[in-house]
């Protein structure tokens, strides 16, 4: 295993990540989608820090420190999310959108 | 020791505020003032911090000019924001039902300036980013405060799902320059990009860092969201977004760039020039047959965003300088125009009609309206006007003749829109009488807006303080 | 005595000072007292300029130059302006001008005296007199141009001095438009002239000499030509302002149409004085003319068709004034024909021509403006130009007939009246320049001129009354005076002055030619018998006891050809056409469409593109988060591609 | 130092009569009587700095300009702007220009029954921005005061003018805008390229020939878009039609020279190799406006769009002596420009009194006015005749100098159009006199109770301009000479 296996595995992941955002229309789905992007980044901090950096420690404490913004980013989502739901009692995108002009 | 003490401060005020909630429950209006106090007196405070060399606290935390000059538009817009809030938390608007918490907004607010106070003392990136985060989620909150307004709600939705991608974006830029540097500090950074042959990775990540910021700042195309988060969103808000969410977003590019990456600037520059360019004219574009305020101000913040992205093709100080120049002439212009925006928007909807008969109704606020807009399109010798000016001398410093050419010519287009405005409350007759209350005390801030957007900018003081300490 | 001399100012002074106190302060409410500040300043003008030019002649006639201030200096030597030169030619002019707008002042008064706007009329004639004095002691051409436009105003002003006419002000129209046109090309001239020679005074640019110019050359835009050329062509263009001005043909069509305005305007403006503005100006750059090869032929062409062609019109019109503006059209002709013929077959020149012009602008002046008068006076008395409605009014208004006898026998140049001796000079020039056909055309001119004067004379006065006067005729001292007083001249001019003429009128830097000059003398003889014989014509005609007048007046039922010159051979309907067609429907409507279809269409094509691309922009926020977040990964792929980043192989 | 004050307040005071106007009763005669004693404050200054400039200027041959009055201190340092101001020969008849249309502005306004303060407060801070351009000497503070007029325009025209009035006003204020824009980008560039805005600092250093060559014709086109020269007049028939009189006035008489008035104090002066080179071809624009201007006007019924072609056609006439580059074409130009504001001041001001009683403007539906309202139909006759060059009046004396200088130059289009534009002031006429003659003359039309005689302060107006007028027409040498001292370090600049 090397960086580069990291770094394309990294890539595979946030290029799912991506279509998932794309192909989901349900909110909560969209949101893990978003998920697996944050972790792919932190994939790479993890390799870059195991493999080649100078100074490891620092990546390793991004990608802690990155996921538990992550948690509090999702966190918010999903109270916005719960309020949505209690109005619309659907989480499907598709239904939602207000369509400007 | 006494510069960090302001931050200090601000740090306390969402806590403050919140206990005040806990602890003084009926006690309404005196959290209200005691929140534009606290945030008067902080900016008092910020003022008096000495300009100097850099000091650095906590071996990360690090106050420059540059930093100083900014928290003082984050305090400033946070100021106004509450301020221009007041009255969506006393009564419902036409369009709005009414507001509740002021002292959790409050909180969230003293948040996110905090996190733009972050990110302009950050050092490395680990601290930027969570500076950005801190600044970005209240906004996320913020947003969906009106939890009755279903169209608040979505926007909220839009906002943070947009947004999370963005953060995914910008981590993994983050992600390669750690790999490519192999360290987080901004100077660290900076050697290695200097001693080291850039390798495609320092693009990649340029490219995703720039994007992710990009949705922040509203750059062409992850501009997407604004107008209709800034529709859904309590006009407050609207207003907070367009200050102090962009004021942050070009805070970090400006560290970014003028910092760690700074050796590549060279490199960097046709990208922004072109994304600056074309920002604005899409900005431009759609702003030019709205017929809702918010949204309108949305695209015109776009355009303006465009603009300030300019001064980053200039050089480092003169580019930092036209930067904070223009925040600040561009809070004052924008807040301006929210202030008076508010107050039509009780017994009706933010729509160019309700402006109509503006002039006959109040001619203060038309005038008022008429210098903030004209500021905003840059018409001397309104502040807008120098704004502008110092951006692009900033630019031109580097021979952009082209981009500033391109970007006079936008003015025009930006002009235009502006003028409907006006012309929806001068010229036009309204349908019905609709009759306006404006309380004294909105009329003294509109007052005091309007003087300092007519004589900041013609005025030398501000200007060349300002120049001073930074060049 | 040389005092009156430097006093020359005095000469634009009254004038002016007529002009503007009239025009400030009595113009609207003392029309009385205007007409009466008006004449005595304009008598004081005429007695000033007798004893002005008496001196000036007595003390040798030497040109000189009274006085002069800049107007403006351009650079150099090209300085404008204003000043007083004093020459025969000149001197002449001024009196003539003088003496004339007098008499003119003084018949005014009566014509105008029921005219509630008559202080206006008297503002704007002392400002005609001024232009006019001005313009003929110009001592350089740019001061010509700036009283020559001054006269041309006056002129349009007081050819619609009834401008609740809508004819009068079609005419006033008409003429200042048709002068300013010619004028454009006498601008274009002067500008030419001044930038060879670089000067605008009459004496350097008469002193120019071809010899000095050779093989130079000038651009004129798409073409070069030699230095020459194009003071030849400066010439020409400059002559083209006098073409307009002295109406010669096919620009003669304004001068008919003037007679709209009121009968002293036409009798000082549009017969006396300013038409003769062309013949003066060719007459004061005659050594530029006499070096500037073929534009003296031109010239005499010109001159020679008008003569004929307005002779021929004339002896068909009813109108009295047109038949006598016609006549004046036929005369200025004469003038031309004069000038420009004084340059021979072999290319030398010779001074005749201009004595001959000079001294019939002279006699014309006075004979022709009586004729006017006279004319007004009927008018006055009948309310109405037509000759048919006229007729047998000998015996009311003795005086006028005696005085319009007169001025018939001088015009159809019968001696020893005025008129013969400078048609004589003309008639010998023509002959001796060795254009037998201009000579016959001048010959016959004179008999055509002979028959229509006695034409309008017998219709006019014999036979009896073809209506009935609303008011009874009568002749009124105000009007018949001044008549009387051109008698004077009419009768002395020719044989008096003739001497004078010849002693003094001859052009500077022009030396004459007198080799084998051609026996003249059987000229005079013939050209009174073809004078007589038009009166004799015209007597069977008209008033012989077997005439039939109702048949000779007759215009309906005649021959194509009678037709065609009654109406003046179509020309105001060529110049309607013209005018209406070429200028305002092709011309004018073109640049409009241009204008309109053209550059409006793109300006409003850019705008709807920017209007097309913001819709566009807008469209694009649909709020459909999909599609957003499907935009803002787009974007990441279009900023790799088109950031400029050095991406490659990554 | 009394000279010194005296121009600074000449932009200070009209801002102080609007902010001091604020208390006084909306529509009451004191306001209109307290902005008319600023507007004739400013005139009677700006006439006594024209007699003392024309006392203490002496014939000049440097390569600069003859700077009088100067007030000099740093103003925006992080640009290093300068507040510099000070009074030369042009400038100084350019002040009397505008100082005289903006106080006859106001007489034209008198009438004004509503919206007085709003009206009158734009209007003095239009006459700011003018005073302004013309005696600033730093770019910066050039381009404040030139632009500051897009803050008034609009509202000025689409809230006080008439007919298709928001489309014009915004066609006008954005055209106008374009041009500003085009300045605003080579200010920045000649910026960036010698590091100062002094526009005598810049004299001295030679911008480079590659720059030049790129930024004249974008600055000359900026200046040349409110001068109205093809193909950026189109704002000014829609702008002038719909505008009210003062500010029809106010944009023919003095607007539109201001970009002329840059065209030869910045773009020529500044950049002389980029005017050789580029001048030649702009012949071809000058030659639309100068021939074809005429020809549209003719076809047009309504009175402001005949005057609005009639100054394109004027205004180009300007920009031939401008493109010719001799010095007599240039004393020409300037001599046009004042003459032009006259004349179209005078033009204007008449079609509003014409309009404000007929209430229509198009010329076939009037008739026979002159018999009715005599005094207004003699003022509009004689700006008739300056405007087709009669001499006696400016106009005549402008244009023959224009003529006379730009046959000077001997390049074979300059020639071409020189000659077609003296050919067409016949065109001019014809124009002229049509309206003068469909309008004034024949039988009336209008019932004469409908049509009040010339007011006081109409008569004041129409006399004020005719004498402006005539003093310019009939004694021009001293004034002409006077203009040199500005004109000759343009030229000597262009042939170094």
């Amino acid at each position: 295993m090397t960086l580069l296996h990291c770094l394309i595995l990294a890539f595979i992941l946030f290029t799912i990540g991506i279509f998932g955002v794309l192909t989901n229309r349900h909110l909560i789905g969209m949101l893990i989608s978003i998920e697996i992007m944050l972790n792919a980044a932190n994939i790479n901090f993890v390799a870059f820090a195991y493999f080649k950096a100078q100074d490891p420690t620092a990546g390793t404490l991004f990608s802690i420190f990155s996921i538990a913004i992550t948690a509090c980013e999702m966190a918010v989502a999903l109270a916005i999310l719960i309020a949505m739901y209690r109005k619309h009692h659907s989480l499907d995108v598709n239904t939602q959108e207000i369509n400007h002009e | 020791m006494i510069a960090i003490i302001p931050d200090i401060l601000l740090l306390l005020f969402p806590f403050l505020m919140l206990a005040f909630k806990l602890f003084l429950t009926q006690a309404q209006t005196a959290h209200k003032n005691f929140a534009f106090a606290y945030l008067f007196i902080l900016l008092i405070c910020q003022n008096f911090v000495l300009i100097g060399d850099t000091q650095v606290y906590f071996s990360n935390w690090q106050i420059d000019t540059f930093g100083i000059f900014m928290r003082e538009i984050f305090t400033l817009s946070a100021l106004l924001a509450l301020l221009l809030s007041e009255n969506y938390f006393k009564h419902s608007m036409s369009e709005k039902p009414k507001l509740f918490h002021f002292s959790e907004f409050a909180a969230s607010i003293g948040f996110a300036t905090f996190g733009g106070v972050v990110v302009v003392s950050a050092n490395d990136l680990l601290t930027l980013f969570l500076g950005l985060e801190l600044a970005t989620i209240p906004m996320y909150a913020l947003v969906a405060w009106n939890k009755r307004d279903s169209e608040g709600t979505e926007a909220a939705i839009k906002y943070i799902l947009m947004g999370s991608v963005a953060t995914a974006f910008e981590l993994f830029g983050f992600s390669y320059l750690y790999g490519f540097a192999g360290h987080l500090t901004f100077p660290e950074i900076a050697q290695a990009l200097q001693t080291n042959q850039a390798s495609p990775l320092i693009w990649i990540s340029v490219l995703f860092i720039i994007s992710g910021i990009g949705f922040k700042m509203t750059l062409f195309p992850f501009h997407l969201w604004a107008p209709d988060v800034y529709e859904g969103a309590p006009t407050p808000v609207t207003a907070i977004l367009s200050v102090t969410s962009k004021s942050i977003a070009i805070a970090f590019l400006t560290v970014l760039v003028f910092g760690p990456l700074n050796a590549i600037h060279q490199e960097i520059v046709p990208f922004l020039a072109l994304l600056a360019g074309i920002t604005l004219l899409a900005g431009n574009l759609g702003a030019l047959s709205q017929s809702k305020l918010r949204r309108f101000m949305a695209f015109s913040s776009i355009s303006q965003a465009g603009y300030i992205l300019i001064a980053l093709l200039g050089n480092s100080p003169e580019g930092k300088y036209a930067i904070i120049y223009y925040l600040f002439l561009y809070t004052f212009s924008n807040y301006l125009a929210f202030f008076i925006f508010s107050t039509i928007s009780k017994d009706q909807s933010e729509t160019f009609i309700s402006l109509n008969g503006l002039s006959e109704k109040s001619k203060f606020l038309a005038i008022a309206l008429l210098i903030a807009l004209m500021s905003l399109a840059g018409i001397p010798p309104l502040a807008g006007f120098f704004g502008k000016l110092q951006i692009f001398t900033a630019a031109a410093e580097n021979k952009h003749y082209f981009l500033i050419l391109f970007a006079v010519l936008n003015n025009v287009l930006a002009l235009y829109y502006y003028i409907q405005v006006l012309k929806s409350a001068w010229i036009d007759k309204p349908a019905k009488e609709i009759a306006l209350s404006v309380s004294t005390k909105q009329k003294t801030i509109i007052l005091i807006l309007t003087l300092s957007v007519l004589l900041l900018g013609f005025l030398p003081f501000l200007s060349n303080n300002l120049s001073i300490a930074l060049l | 005595m040389n005092n009156l001399i430097s006093h020359s100012y005095l000469i634009l002074l009254f004038p002016l000072l007529s002009f503007v106190i009239n025009g400030l302060f009595l113009c609207f409410k003392h029309r009385k007292a205007a007409a009466i500040l008006s004449t005595s300043l304009s008598g004081l003008g005429a007695i000033f300029a007798i004893f002005l030019v008496v001196q000036f002649f007595i003390s040798g006639a030497k040109p000189l130059t009274a006085w002069e201030f800049e107007f403006l200096s351009f650079s150099g030597n090209l300085i404008a302006t204003i000043g007083c030169l004093l020459d025969s030619l000149s001197a002449m002019m001024v009196l003539t001008v003088s003496l004339i707008a007098f008499v003119v002042h003084i018949y005014s008064i009566g014509y105008m005296q029921d005219d509630l706007s008559s202080g206006r009329f008297f503002a704007l004639l002392s400002l005609f007199v001024f232009s006019m004095l001005g313009l003929v002691i110009a001592t350089n051409i740019f001061q010509t141009f700036i009283f020559w436009e001054l006269v041309g105003v006056s002129s349009y002003l007081l050819i619609g001095f009834w401008y609740n006419k809508p004819s009068a002000v079609a005419a006033s129209k008409q003429a200042f438009i048709l002068t300013r046109f010619a004028d454009s090309f006498f601008l274009l001239g002067i500008i030419l002239l001044s930038y060879i020679a670089k000067s605008f005074v009459f004496s350097d640019i008469n002193s120019l000499r071809l010899e000095n110019f050779a093989g130079q050359m000038i651009s004129l835009g798409i073409i070069e030509i030699p230095t020459n050329d194009a003071l030849v062509l400066s010439t020409l263009l400059i002559f083209i302002g006098g073409w307009g001005k002295s109406a010669m043909f096919p620009l003669h069509i304004w001068l008919p149409n003037a007679m709209e305005g009121p009968t002293p305007v036409s009798s000082i403006i549009h017969s006396a004085t300013m038409v003769v503005a062309g013949v003066y100006l060719v007459a004061r750059l005659f050594p530029l003319f006499a070096i500037s090869g073929n534009v003296l032929e031109i010239v005499m062409i010109v001159g020679t068709i008008t003569m004929l062609f307005a002779a021929i019109i004339a002896c068909t019109q009813k109108d009295i004034k047109r038949i006598l503006a016609y006549s004046t059209l036929s005369q200025l002709g004469y003038m031309m024909l004069a000038l420009g013929s004084a340059r021979l077959t072999d290319g030398s020149v010779h001074t005749l021509g201009y004595t001959a012009a000079t001294f019939h602008i002279f006699t014309h002046a006075f004979f022709k403006c009586m004729l006017f008068l006279i004319a007004g006076a009927l008018i006055h008395q009948v309310h109405t130009n037509d000759l048919e409605a006229m007729g047998g009014l000998r015996k009311k208004m003795p005086w006028t007939y005696a005085a319009s006898l007169i001025a018939c026998l001088a015009i159809a140049g019968i001696p020893p009246f005025s008129g013969f001796y400078s048609k004589d000079e003309i008639l010998i020039t023509a002959y001796q320049a060795g254009h037998p056909i201009i000579f016959a055309c001048a010959l016959f001119t004179s008999f055509l001129t002979a028959f229509y004067m006695f034409r309008l004379f017998f219709l006019a006065f014999h036979g009896k009354m073809r209506s009935a006067p609303k008011h009874p005729v009568h002749e009124s001292l105000l009007m018949t005076l001044p008549i009387l007083l051109l008698v004077i001249p009419t009768i002395f001019a020719g044989f008096s002055f003739k001497n004078i003429f010849h002693h003094f009128f001859t052009p500077e830097n022009i030396t004459a030619i007198s080799h084998n000059i051609p026996d003249v003398s059987f000229i005079p003889p013939l050209a009174i018998c073809c004078a007589v014989l038009g009166i004799i014509f015209s007597y069977i005609l008209y008033a012989s006891p077997k005439a039939n007048l109702a048949k000779a007046l007759d215009s309906d039922n005649r021959n194509t050809f009678y037709k065609t010159i009654y109406n003046k051979f179509y020309f105001d309907e060529i110049y309607y056409t013209f005018v209406r067609q070429f200028i305002l429907g092709g011309l004018a409507s073109f640049a409009r469409f241009l204008e309109e279809k053209i550059i409006g269409s793109l300006v409003n094509f850019f705008s709807t593109i920017i209007h097309k691309a913001g819709s566009l922009v807008r469209s694009a926020h649909c709020g459909y988060i999909p599609f957003y977040i499907g935009v803002m990964i787009l974007g990441v792929l279009f900023w790799y591609f088109a950031s400029n980043l050095p991406l490659q192989g990554a | 130092m009394f000279e010194k004050v005296l121009l600074n307040l000449l932009w200070i005071l009209p801002f102080l009569t609007v902010l001091f106007s604020i208390p006084i009763k909306e529509n009451s005669p004191r306001l209109k009587r307290f902005h008319l004693a600023s507007a004739g404050i400013v005139l009677l200054s700006s006439i006594y700095l024209l007699v003392r400039v024309f006392q203490n200027t002496v014939s000049n041959t440097s390569s600069q300009f003859q700077l009088l009055f100067e007030t000099k201190f740093n103003w925006l340092n992080a640009i290093s702007a300068n507040y510099f101001i000070g009074i030369d020969a042009l400038s100084s008849m350019m002040l009397v220009l505008a100082a005289i249309i903006i106080f006859t502005g106001i007489l034209a306004t008198w009438r004004l029954e509503k919206n007085q303060k709003i009206f009158f407060g734009f209007f003095q801070i239009l006459a700011a921005s003018v005073y302004g351009v013309f005696i600033s000497f730093d770019l910066v503070l050039f381009f404040v005061f030139y632009e500051m007029e897009a803050l008034c325009m609009y509202l000025l025209i689409a809230g006080f003018g008439s007919g298709n009035k928001d489309y014009g006003a915004k066609k006008l204020t954005l055209t106008l805008a374009i041009g500003s824009s085009m300045i605003l980008a080579v200010f920045l560039g000649i910026y960036a390229e010698t590091g100062t805005w002094n526009l005598l600092k810049l004299s001295d250093i030679v911008l480079p020939e590659n720059f030049q060559f790129w930024a004249f014709p974008i600055l000359f086109l900026g200046f040349a878009v409110s001068s109205s020269l093809f193909p950026f007049h189109f704002w000014s028939p829609a702008g002038h039609s719909a505008a009210p009189t003062a500010v029809s006035m106010f944009a023919a008489g003095v607007m539109m020279k201001m970009g002329a008035y840059g065209c030869l104090r910045i773009a020529i002066y500044l950049m002389p190799e980029g005017a050789k080179i580029w001048l030649p071809y702009l012949l071809l624009l000058i030659a639309f406006n100068v021939i074809v201007g005429p020809f549209i006007a003719m076809r047009h019924k309504d009175l402001k769009f005949i005057t609005a072609y009639s100054s394109i056609s004027h205004l180009g006439l300007i920009f031939l002596g401008l493109a010719a580059m001799t010095p007599i074409a240039f004393r020409g130009a300037a001599l046009q420009m004042v003459s032009h504001g006259f004349l179209t001041g005078l033009f204007f001001a008449t079609i509003g009194m014409i309009y404000s009683r007929t209430h229509t403007r198009d010329i076939t539906q009037m008739s026979g006015l002159m018999k009715a309202i005599p005094f207004i139909g003699v003022g509009f006759v004689i700006a008739g005749f300056a405007g087709l060059g009669l001499p006696g009046l400016s106009g005549f004396v402008a244009e023959a100098t224009i003529f006379v200088g730009s046959f000077e130059n001997p390049s074979p289009l300059c020639r071409v159009i020189t000659i077609l534009a003296i050919l067409s002031i016949t065109a001019t006429a014809i124009y002229i006199l049509r309206c003068a003659n469909k309008m004034l003359h024949g039988p009336l039309n209008i019932p004469k109770e409908s049509l009040p005689q010339a007011y006081f302060e109409e008569k004041c107006i129409i006399v004020f301009y005719i004498v402006c007028l005539l003093i310019l027409g009939i004694f021009p040498a001293p004034f002409a000479e006077f203009l040199d001292t500005s004109i000759f370090p343009i030229y000597s600049n262009l042939m170094r």
